[in-house]
This record gives structure tokens, C-alpha cells and sequence, in this order.
């Protein structure tokens, strides 16, 4: 068995895995039926300091090529979030849990991160690119390396304040030209590294009959095979702007997409929409094709080929 | 790999009829098969339904002959009360069929304890297990007669060839019809006085469900229940149906479970979450 | 026989299938062939004042959910161009054409359309977003309204200095967070329309064998079924945005397809990547998939149906 | 939907091992099989080779046996030079098969005529076409002895089962081996001589294939060219490859082409294009 362990912002992993943060992420026990079907760690659905009702169904589809999602981050907040970590961790915690985090202003960032330092997560995330809350901030946190920067630095200013060694990583969005400089912008503000990318696009789909958009909330985040190639050029965007350890994220379906992620620059390697096409279940044979194509080429550590791309 | 797997865009189909059970309950009557799509259910089952442009929520398959499908509807708040509002004719979204499905084979001798509108998927049970020659005790549980769903429609199941095959137990609680009290009481008769009762599938309120497993238990008798939560997707990514403390999906690893099993889980009959994930108690 | 003629900029068209630029549109002769296999219109590859290289193969690779292109705008310049119009109107042009010119200074375009003028193009596309070229013009044109306008600005003054009545559309990129405000940008500027939308990302795909980016230029743009959502969603926000007609372009791979980027807000549908799906031949089956939907959902003429969607 | 269909993603083989044929023309050898990934090439079509971290070009098949395949590469440029310092064991990327092929049956007489590396897919016609027992006149052209290609191969397939139903004739320009001129004047004395020759199939200088093609329909018989042009995508899509007047591919719709149909394209002997579509003579 080749060493598939990896420490992430010095957390370490079993293995390179992670379930992405909106997928089987709503309860304890949902988490820890995901780390037992082979994940190296889990992701929370996104936090809301005081919680979020989401958009109505549809809320998600999916065709072979692609999945769109709006669900809309609905979340009851911090009190079910407090609840969520003490059931995880019972008897203890079985594998690291990052704590996504999303607020719809800037300023919420402070409240929040010193809620969560409570929870204790091994990992901080701070969602700062959902697509579906468009005008609200997907745009301008997302995509303006200045909004983006300044919610680094709120969350950054609490942890220090609070002696806190929990790291935080920023959560980026695809969505704009110019990734490298966000990172860069969220790396001086104080990012211990990266999760990249979140959803693409949104994209839209219309139903003929009706002439009525699919989605309720009309257009959703693109996930799945389709964004494996977007996902990818932004990690190594993100690797060569930063040398920050990233999650890299966005249509891993196969061990051999999960190697290629961490050659772009991937130190850990998050999974969503793998679960639509694969079940739950691919967690676990993801880690087996991993660990079949390092004995096949030779690789003895991951390490070896994060970012190795030349 | 099945492309048409991959495809969970809703299929719009036309609203062929609606049959009014009572005024609140009504069945909507569907093509099973039309060009290119088909439904391919089975028992215990059920679909999401869009309803275009307002929400899509989760239904039980009530019949699919693979000609037509039913859905029997309750009207109990904004979602349901907007699909009354349509003709047949009018076009609504279905995807699926979701979850897993009762199992039962040629031998089996099934009580088929449902209560409220979970007569509709038994009846589902009682039509395909009737087909194999199943015997079936069909006991029906309402708080009074006019609410007995789906009586005609079993009885009818139970005549000719099927003559004393099938048998329609109902329980009311005002003693309308049949057995005054709950029909847990009247299936716990039943599992005492016929030992060749093999099988008990149970859809209707949790705590009737959680009654009826436990008699299973008690009476080693095979449990199947059918598990319900709030459902986003129906296909088991969103996890907003995960059940405490196994974190199987209700909508993907259930609806259909064994009895046994659903008991092993902390929150069966116990409680179970809204919209946004928080507990409620059932 | 639905009416599916379309007048698009005072342009008729026999049906709304456009062939997208880049594809099968380097000679005058391949441009007829596809004209002969069903397609309305065409669009050439786009044309440089000056010709340019382009990039080393690979330059493409497909898998069945998308298709990564990185050809660098490869084109002979201006007298090349003379001579495919001079073909293509031999004896007489079959359909309409759309020139598609690109320029790697904004300048430039000044004396591109002066030259494109003199070819009497049925259509003149300004692509101002083709993300192969990226430092230079592949994030400042496409991606910021006041460059977009800019080049907009430029083309007008020429048209309108030669009198001429030929119709100016811009062609979009999808790889922004504000295509809309980008659209009323360019419309406010003098565009007739929109093409929209240009490749995708771009994105990457990594030889694990090697390690190697596949693609000479690293990294390409996206295009066929991954994108049509993205293309959807786009469309109908250029359309609610500025109301103009609309060449709707991206992951069109059936009748259906192209029915839904009308339903969006499209008047042309743009076809370049079912080629590579469905081949040449795709045009005219995809025209006949259109006709059979119309009838069956009993749809006269197509404008009933132009950004239909509620 | 055949999904492999659409994967042109290059598939990474080692070079199995290289045969000098001259200095400057190497035979390049490759697994025709490996895990998941088969060539399943006809006679005639060519694939595109990558040569990782420079370029990508188009070769012709000049042997699928199922077991091994073969290219036959003149080193002449940039990519092909960057080609021959790779060893054997190195990795480059192959799709394809790509283009239409050779036609050919059992009971055919064959006049192949090559010109150049245009020996090395005819050689994969002989081949094939000795395996349905057809006659063959394979009339190769060269400049001199050195440079007549695959000779001892093609020899060799005419040994044993096949005695006397394979034939080589060579021509030289220098005489210093077999007939002294031009191979298609050769091409003309056979045909008058021989009337079973009922298919010339012919590759290299598109001037030599275009008089085979004339000749064909002088005498009387079917030709097929090969008509290959400067070529990025391989799969019809770029349109790089496009031949005047009809348009088609010499990609997709060829390379092989019927000789009467090829004589009507209005650049067939004349000209072709460049990486950036300009036109250039022949
Ligand atoms: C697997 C499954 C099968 C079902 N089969 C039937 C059936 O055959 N007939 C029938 O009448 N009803 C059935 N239901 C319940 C049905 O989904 C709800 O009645 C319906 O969603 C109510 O929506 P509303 O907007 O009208 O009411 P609301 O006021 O929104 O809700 C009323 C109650 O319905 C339940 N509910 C609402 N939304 C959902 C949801 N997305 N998922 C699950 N429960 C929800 C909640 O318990 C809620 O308290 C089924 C539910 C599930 C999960
Ligand atoms: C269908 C087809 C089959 C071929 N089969 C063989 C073969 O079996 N053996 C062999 O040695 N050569 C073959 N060639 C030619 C081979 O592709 C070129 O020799 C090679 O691309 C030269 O590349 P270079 O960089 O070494 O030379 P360059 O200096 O780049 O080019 C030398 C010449 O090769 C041709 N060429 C270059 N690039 C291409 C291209 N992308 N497509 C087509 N022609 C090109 C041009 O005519 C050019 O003038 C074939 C070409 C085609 C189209
Ligand atoms: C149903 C669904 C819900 C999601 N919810 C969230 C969320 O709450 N917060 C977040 O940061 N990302 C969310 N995402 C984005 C994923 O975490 C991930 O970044 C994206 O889907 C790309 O990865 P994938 O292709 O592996 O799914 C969601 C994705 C899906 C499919
Ligand atoms: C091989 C290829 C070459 C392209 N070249 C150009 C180009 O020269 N100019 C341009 O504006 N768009 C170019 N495009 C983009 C297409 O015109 C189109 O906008 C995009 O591919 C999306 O549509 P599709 O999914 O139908 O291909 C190219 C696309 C492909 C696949
Ligand atoms: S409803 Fe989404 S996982 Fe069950
Ligand atoms: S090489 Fe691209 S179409 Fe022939």
C-alpha cells in the first residue's frame, strides 16, 4: 500500500479525500457514514451564523455531463452547527471535519468565526463564492480580490485575537478571470491555503413544455465531469500564485482524476457530485484507484507529485 | 455506463385524470410509459413531482401497471394546495422512481398495515403480490370511514380469482368501521391467531410503523417499514434525509428498510428534520 | 414545414444554425459544404489583419462530456480572407456569412474592419473573448465592459464613417461574473448584437503518464455538451439585459437544444462542437429535430418563442 | 451513445522498438493491444502521434497486425527530429485510427503503387489483402535501391503460401534497381499487359497518384489515392484539412479517396495548404 496519508495546513489526513462541503453534509451522522465509506475527511454544509432557508425545489439536476445545484445554502445555523460537532466528535472524531462558513455580509465573517473557533473544527473554510446568492455576493466576494481579501482578514484577525491555531483556507470561485491574483489577495490577508473551485457559471436549464427554467431558484452552480478541466487549470493557477497547500475540488470521479487534481498543485482532493454518479460508495474505491495507479507508476508518497505538472 | 441514469430531469407528463378520494385526497392518474420514458416502478417506490414553477416534493407510487401510475395526494399545505389547483390535461414533472421497494415473493402470506394515505403504496403491495398468488391481510387504519383510502379498490383486488386471498381488515378509532381502535392492536391479534402471517409491511405514521416492527420482533415475523424525511433530491447527494444515528438515507438507502433494522435507528418514531436540518419531534 | 426562417439584424436566414466560428471555417469551400449540409448561415475563423501562427498541436482533445480547444486563432490575415469571400461568393453565395475578425490590440480593429468592410461580410463579429490568447486581450476585452465598448466603439465609427449598413456584433465571453452589464456596455457602444458564448475556462487536461499539461498551449477553452447550461444562462442575460438579437452559441448538440437557446433569448443559434459529436451531417438533422419539435408543440414560426421563458 | 467514440484524449504506449530502415526513415513499433485501449485499424488510416511537450503529427499505419502496429517516419522537420532521439521505452501519446481506408475483397488483382513512405501503408494493404489471397503488383518508386522502402518485407509476404502471388517490382530514376524511370510508367506497360488488375491502389507524391488515378480510368480500372494535407484535429472538425472544391476532409472523409472522385477536386495535384490555411503548390 503506498502512502496515501497527507497532512493538510498540519492536519492530517488519512488519505487525500474529502467530502465537499453541500453534499451529505447536513448531519454528524451523515458525515461519519461518509468517513466510513472510505473519505479522509468531511466538509460541513455551509454555516450561517444564524441560518438560511434556501431556495425552494427544484433545487438540484442532473444529466450525464453535468450536475446544476441551487439549493441555496439552507442551514438552521450555529446552534444545529454546535450539535452537529458534538455528535462528530462522540466518541471521538473519526477522521478531520472542516467547518464551511458563509455569510451574505462581509462583516458577519467576525461573529461567525468566533462562534465556530468553539466547534473546534480541524479546518476552517470560508465560503466566499456560492453562485446562488448572485447579487447579494457571489460576485463581489468571489470575484473582486479586495472583498475577497478583507473576509480573509476578519477571519484571520479572530483567529489571532483568539490564539487560534485552527487554519483557515478561503473557498474560491472559478467564476471570474483572474483566480491567481484573488488567491494572492487572500494568501497576504492571511489564507493558510486554498479550496478551489467552488460551482461554475451558474448555468440554466429550461424546461420546453413549460418554457419555465428547471431550478426554482432559475440557474444553479455547474458541478460534476463537465467542470473536471476548469477545475484543474484553477488549482494550478492557485499553486503557482500561492504554493499553499489547496483542496482541489470539482469533478474528481476516479482515483485517476484525483491524482491529476494533485498534480496540478492539490494536496487534498474534495468530492461532491462523485456521490450522483458513483454513490457514496466511490469514496472508498477512489482510494483504491489511487493507491493501484501509485503501485502501477511508481509512486511511494503522494507528496512526490503535488503540483509536479512541469 | 447508463446514461439514462445520469438523467434526473424531470419527464413532463400530462395530468390524465384525477380521481377525488376525499376532498382533500386526490389520486392523480399518469401514462406509466410514453415515448422514450417509463416509469418502471417498484412497490414502495415513489417519485419527486414538479410542480412547474412552484416546488417539487416527494409522492409514493400508489399503482404502476406499467400502463398507467397513481399518485394519492393529500392537500396539506402550500405545494399540494397549488397541485389542486390543476386540470387534467396540465402538465407537472416527474422524476424517479427513488428509493428502495418492498420485497415479497409467490408463498408469502403479507399483513399490510397502513395507516393514512400509506394505504396507497400498500395498495400497490397488495396489487403486484396479488399477481403472484400471495395471500394478503390488508389492515387499514383511519380515524373513520370516510377516511378509509383505497377500501373499494383492495376489496376489488380480493374477488374473483383472487376469491378469500385477500382479505380487507379495517380499524377506525370511532368504530365506524370494522374494529374500533388502532389497527396495531388489531394486527397484534392477527400476528396470535395466524401463524402463517410472514411477512409485515407497514407505511403510515411512524409510530404505528415502529409499533408494527416491534411485533414483528415479538412475533419473529419479517418487518419491512417505509421511512420518511424531508427530501431535497430523492437521490441521495443533498443529505437532508439522513437518519440519526446510521446516516443512511432515507431516500436513496430507504425508503424501504427492515423493521429491524429502522429500529437500531436513535431517531425512528422518535424525531425527524425540516427543511433546514433542525429536529423535530414526529 | 414550420417557418424556421429568421431575419437576424435585417439578415435573413434560412434556418436559425449557424455555424460557430472556428470550426470547418478556414476555406470557402469547407464554409460551402457545411452550407450544403443543412447549416443557415457561417461564421469564418476568425480573421487577423495580419494573420497569426497559433499554437502547436495537440491543440484539441475531446472526451464525452466536453471538448478543450487551445488552436490559437491559427489564420493567414487579410489576403487569404479576400480570397475565401471571393470563393465563397462563387457564383453566388449560398447563405449568409459572418466574418469574425480578432486583433490582439484594440486598435487594430480599426483597420480590420476597414478591410472586412471591403469583403461585404453579411454580418461583421467582433470577437473581443477568445481565452487562448489570455495576457494579451483574453481577460481585459472580454472581461471588462469599458474595454469591451471600447473595441465596439472602434468597429461602429469605421461602419458608420463608410456608411455602411452591415450589421456589428460583439462575441462574448462567458468567463465573467457581469456578461449582462458587459452586453449594454457594447450595445450602448453600437453593437447590432451578440454572439454569445466563446469557449469556456479555459480549462486543463494533465497527461499523468508524462505529467504534462496535453494541450501545447497548457490550457484551452471549453466547448460541446459540458457548457450548454453555462451558454443558456448567458444568453438569457445578454437578452433580458439589452434586448438585441442574439447568435446563441455553446453545447448545442440537438434540435431540442437549439430550441431551448432560442426559448433563452436567442434568434441564431450557434453550432461549432456538434461536429465533432455528430458530424457535418449533425446541421441539417439538428434543422429537422427543430421542425419536429415545432410541429408537435405547435409552434408556427420561431420569433414566437425568441426569450420565451418565464 | 458509444462514449470511447469521443475520447481523442492521446493514449500513452512505449515505444516497443525502432527499426532503421535508412538514416533518415525509422520504423517506429508499438503494442496494437494494451489494458483498455485496442487500434483496431483498417488499411490506410493513420494516427496522430504525440510527442509529449512538442508536438503532434499525422502517420500512416504501416502495419496493424492486431498484435503490433508500425509507423514509418521520415525525419524531416522539427517534430520528426525531436521524434528520433527518443528511445525505446519512451512514452508518446497515439489517437486514431483515423480516416477511411483501402478497399479491398478476396479475388481482386492489386496494382499498389508507392511512392516514397507511401510503401509503408500499402505494405499494410499487402498484408492484409494477401491474408483474402488477392494478387498483388506491388510496383514501388524510389529514387535509387537504397531508398526503395519495405522491399524485403513485401518480398517476404510473397514466399511461401503466397509463391508467385505477390510480386515486387521495383523502380529506380538511377536504374540501380529494377525498371529505370517513373513507377507509373511502369504501371502503364501492367495494366496494358495485364487485364485482371482490376484495382490500383496508390500512395505518395500526390503528382504520381494523380496519374495513377488518370490512368485508372484510361484502362479502365478503380483507383484509390490517399490525399493528405496539413492536418491539426485528425477527426474533422478543425477544417484545416479541407480540399477545393467539395469541401470534404481529407481527415474524415478521407485520406483514401476513389481516384475519379479525387480528380475532380479542382486542388488534387495542384496545390494544398499550410498551418494557416494559405494555399501552396504542390
Ligand atoms: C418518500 C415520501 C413519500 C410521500 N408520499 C406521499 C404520498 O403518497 N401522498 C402524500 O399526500 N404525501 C406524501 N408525502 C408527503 C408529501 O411530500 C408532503 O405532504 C408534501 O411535500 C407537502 O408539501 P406542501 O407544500 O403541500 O406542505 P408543507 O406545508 O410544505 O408541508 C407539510 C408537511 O409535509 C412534509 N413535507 C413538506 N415538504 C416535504 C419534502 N420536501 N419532503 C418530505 N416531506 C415534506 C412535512 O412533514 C411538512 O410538515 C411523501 C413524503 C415522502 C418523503
Ligand atoms: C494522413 C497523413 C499521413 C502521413 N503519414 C506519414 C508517414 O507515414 N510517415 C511520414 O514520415 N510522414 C507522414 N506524414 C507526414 C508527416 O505528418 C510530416 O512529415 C510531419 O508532420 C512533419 O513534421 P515536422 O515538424 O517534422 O516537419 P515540418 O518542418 O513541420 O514539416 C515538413 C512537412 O511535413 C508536412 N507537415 C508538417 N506538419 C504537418 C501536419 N500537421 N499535417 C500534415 N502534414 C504536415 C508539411 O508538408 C511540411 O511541409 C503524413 C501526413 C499525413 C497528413
Ligand atoms: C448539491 C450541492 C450543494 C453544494 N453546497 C455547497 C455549500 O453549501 N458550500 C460550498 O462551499 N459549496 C457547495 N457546493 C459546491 C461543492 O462543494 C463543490 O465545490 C463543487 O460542487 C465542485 O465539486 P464536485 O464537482 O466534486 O461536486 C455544493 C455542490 C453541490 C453539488
Ligand atoms: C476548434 C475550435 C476553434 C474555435 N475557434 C474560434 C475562433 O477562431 N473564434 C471564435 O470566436 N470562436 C472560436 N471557437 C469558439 C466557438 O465559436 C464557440 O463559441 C464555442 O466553441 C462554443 O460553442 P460549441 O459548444 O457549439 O462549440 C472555437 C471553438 C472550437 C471548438
Ligand atoms: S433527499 Fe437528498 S439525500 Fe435524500
Ligand atoms: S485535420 Fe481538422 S478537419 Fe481535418
Amino acid at each position: 500500500m503506498t502512502n496515501l496519508k497527507v497532512k493538510f495546513c498540519g492536519v492530517e489526513f488519512k488519505n487525500p479525500t474529502v467530502l465537499a462541503s453541500g453534499v451529505l453534509g447536513v448531519t454528524a451522522a451523515s458525515l461519519k457514514n461518509v468517513i466510513r465509506n472510505g473519505a479522509g475527511g468531511v466538509t460541513t454544509k455551509s454555516i450561517w451564523l444564524n441560518g438560511n432557508q434556501g431556495h425552494k425545489n427544484p433545487t438540484m439536476l442532473g444529466t450525464e455531463h453535468y450536475f446544476l445545484n441551487a439549493v441555496g445554502l439552507s442551514d438552521a445555523g450555529i446552534e444545529k452547527a454546535k450539535d452537529l460537532f458534538t455528535e462528530y466528535s462522540k466518541p471521538k472524531r473519526l477522521a478531520p471535519i472542516i467547518a464551511s462558513v458563509v455569510a451574505n455580509k462581509i462583516d458577519e465573517f467576525e461573529d461567525l468565526t468566533r462562534a465556530i473557533v468553539e466547534l473546534d473544527p480541524d479546518v476552517i473554510e470560508v465560503n466566499i463564492s456560492c453562485p446562488n446568492v448572485e447579487d447579494k455576493f457571489g460576485i463581489p466576494f468571489a470575484c473582486d480580490p479586495m472583498q475577497a481579501a478583507h473576509a480573509t482578514k476578519i477571519a484571520r484577525k479572530v483567529l489571532n485575537g483568539l490564539k487560534s491555531k485552527i487554519p483557515l483556507i478561503v473557498k474560491l470561485s472559478p467564476n471570474t478571470p483572474m483566480i491567481g491574483r484573488i488567491a494572492m489577495a487572500c494568501a497576504e490577508a492571511g489564507a493558510d491555503g486554498f479550496c478551489a473551485i467552488n460551482t461554475v457559471g451558474p448555468g440554466m436549464a429550461i424546461d420546453l413544455k413549460t418554457r419555465l427554467p428547471i431550478l426554482a431558484n432559475r440557474v444553479g452552480g455547474v458541478s460534476g465531469p463537465a467542470i473536471k478541466p476548469i477545475a484543474i487549470k484553477c488549482v494550478n493557477d492557485v499553486w503557482k500564485a500561492t504554493k499553499l497547500p489547496i483542496i482541489g475540488t470539482g469533478g474528481v470521479m476516479t482515483g485517476e482524476d484525483a491524482i491529476e487534481m494533485i498534480m496540478a498543485g492539490a494536496t487534498l482532493v474534495g468530492i461532491g457530485t462523485m456521490v450522483y454518479y458513483r454513490d457514496v460508495s466511490g469514496f472508498g474505491e477512489i482510494v483504491k484507484e489511487m493507491d493501484a495507479w501509485c503501485k502501477k507508476n511508481g509512486v511511494k508518497d503522494l507528496k512526490e507529485i503535488i503540483g509536479c505538472i512541469k | 455506463m447508463n446514461i439514462k441514469k445520469f438523467n434526473t430531469i424531470p419527464e413532463m407528463l400530462p395530468i390524465k385524470a384525477i380521481v377525488k378520494e376525499t376532498d382533500t385526497i386526490w389520486t392523480f392518474v399518469f401514462d406509466a410509459k410514453v415515448d422514450g420514458w417509463e416509469l418502471g416502478s417498484k412497490p414502495g417506490q415513489f417519485v419527486m413531482m414538479w410542480i412547474p414553477g412552484f416546488d417539487e416534493k416527494p409522492f409514493s407510487i400508489a399503482r404502476d401497471d406499467g400502463k398507467e401510475f397513481w399518485l394519492t395526494i393529500a392537500k396539506v399545505g402550500p405545494a399540494t394546495e397549488k397541485l389542486f389547483t390543476f386540470k387534467v390535461g396540465q402538465y407537472v414533472g416527474i422524476r424517479g422512481p427513488y428509493g428502495t421497494s418492498y420485497t415479497f415473493k409467490k408463498g408469502d402470506h403479507l399483513a399490510l398495515l397502513a395507516g393514512g394515505y400509506g394505504a396507497a403504496p400498500l395498495y400497490n403491495v397488495a396489487l403486484h403480490a396479488a399477481k403472484l398468488g400471495c395471500k394478503i391481510e390488508f389492515i387499514a387504519g383511519a380515524r373513520n370511514k370516510d377516511l378509509l383510502l383505497y377500501r373499494e379498490r383492495v376489496k376489488k383486488l380480493g374477488g374473483g380469482k383472487m376469491a378469500g386471498k385477500v382479505k380487507y381488515h379495517a380499524c377506525t378509532n370511532d368504530g365506524s368501521e370494522g374494529f374500533a381502535g388502532f389497527n396495531t392492536v388489531y394486527l397484534e391479534e392477527l400476528l396470535k391467531k395466524d401463524k402463517t402471517i410472514n411477512k409485515i409491511l407497514t407505511c403510515g405514521p411512524e409510530v404505528m410503523m415502529k409499533k408494527a416492527a416491534e411485533l414483528g420482533v415479538k412475533y419473529k415475523r419479517e418487518s419491512q417499514v417505509s421511512i420518511e424525511r424531508y427530501m431535497k433530491c430523492g437521490f441521495g447527494v443533498c443529505g437532508q434525509c439522513c437518519i440519526d444515528d446510521t446516516g443512511l438515507r432515507a431516500c436513496k438507502d430507504g425508503t424501504i428498510f427492515d423493521g429491524k433494522t429502522a429500529l437500531k435507528f436513535k431517531e425512528f418514531g422518535i424525531y425527524h428534520r425540516d427543511s433546514v436540518g433542525m429536529k423535530k419531534a414526529w
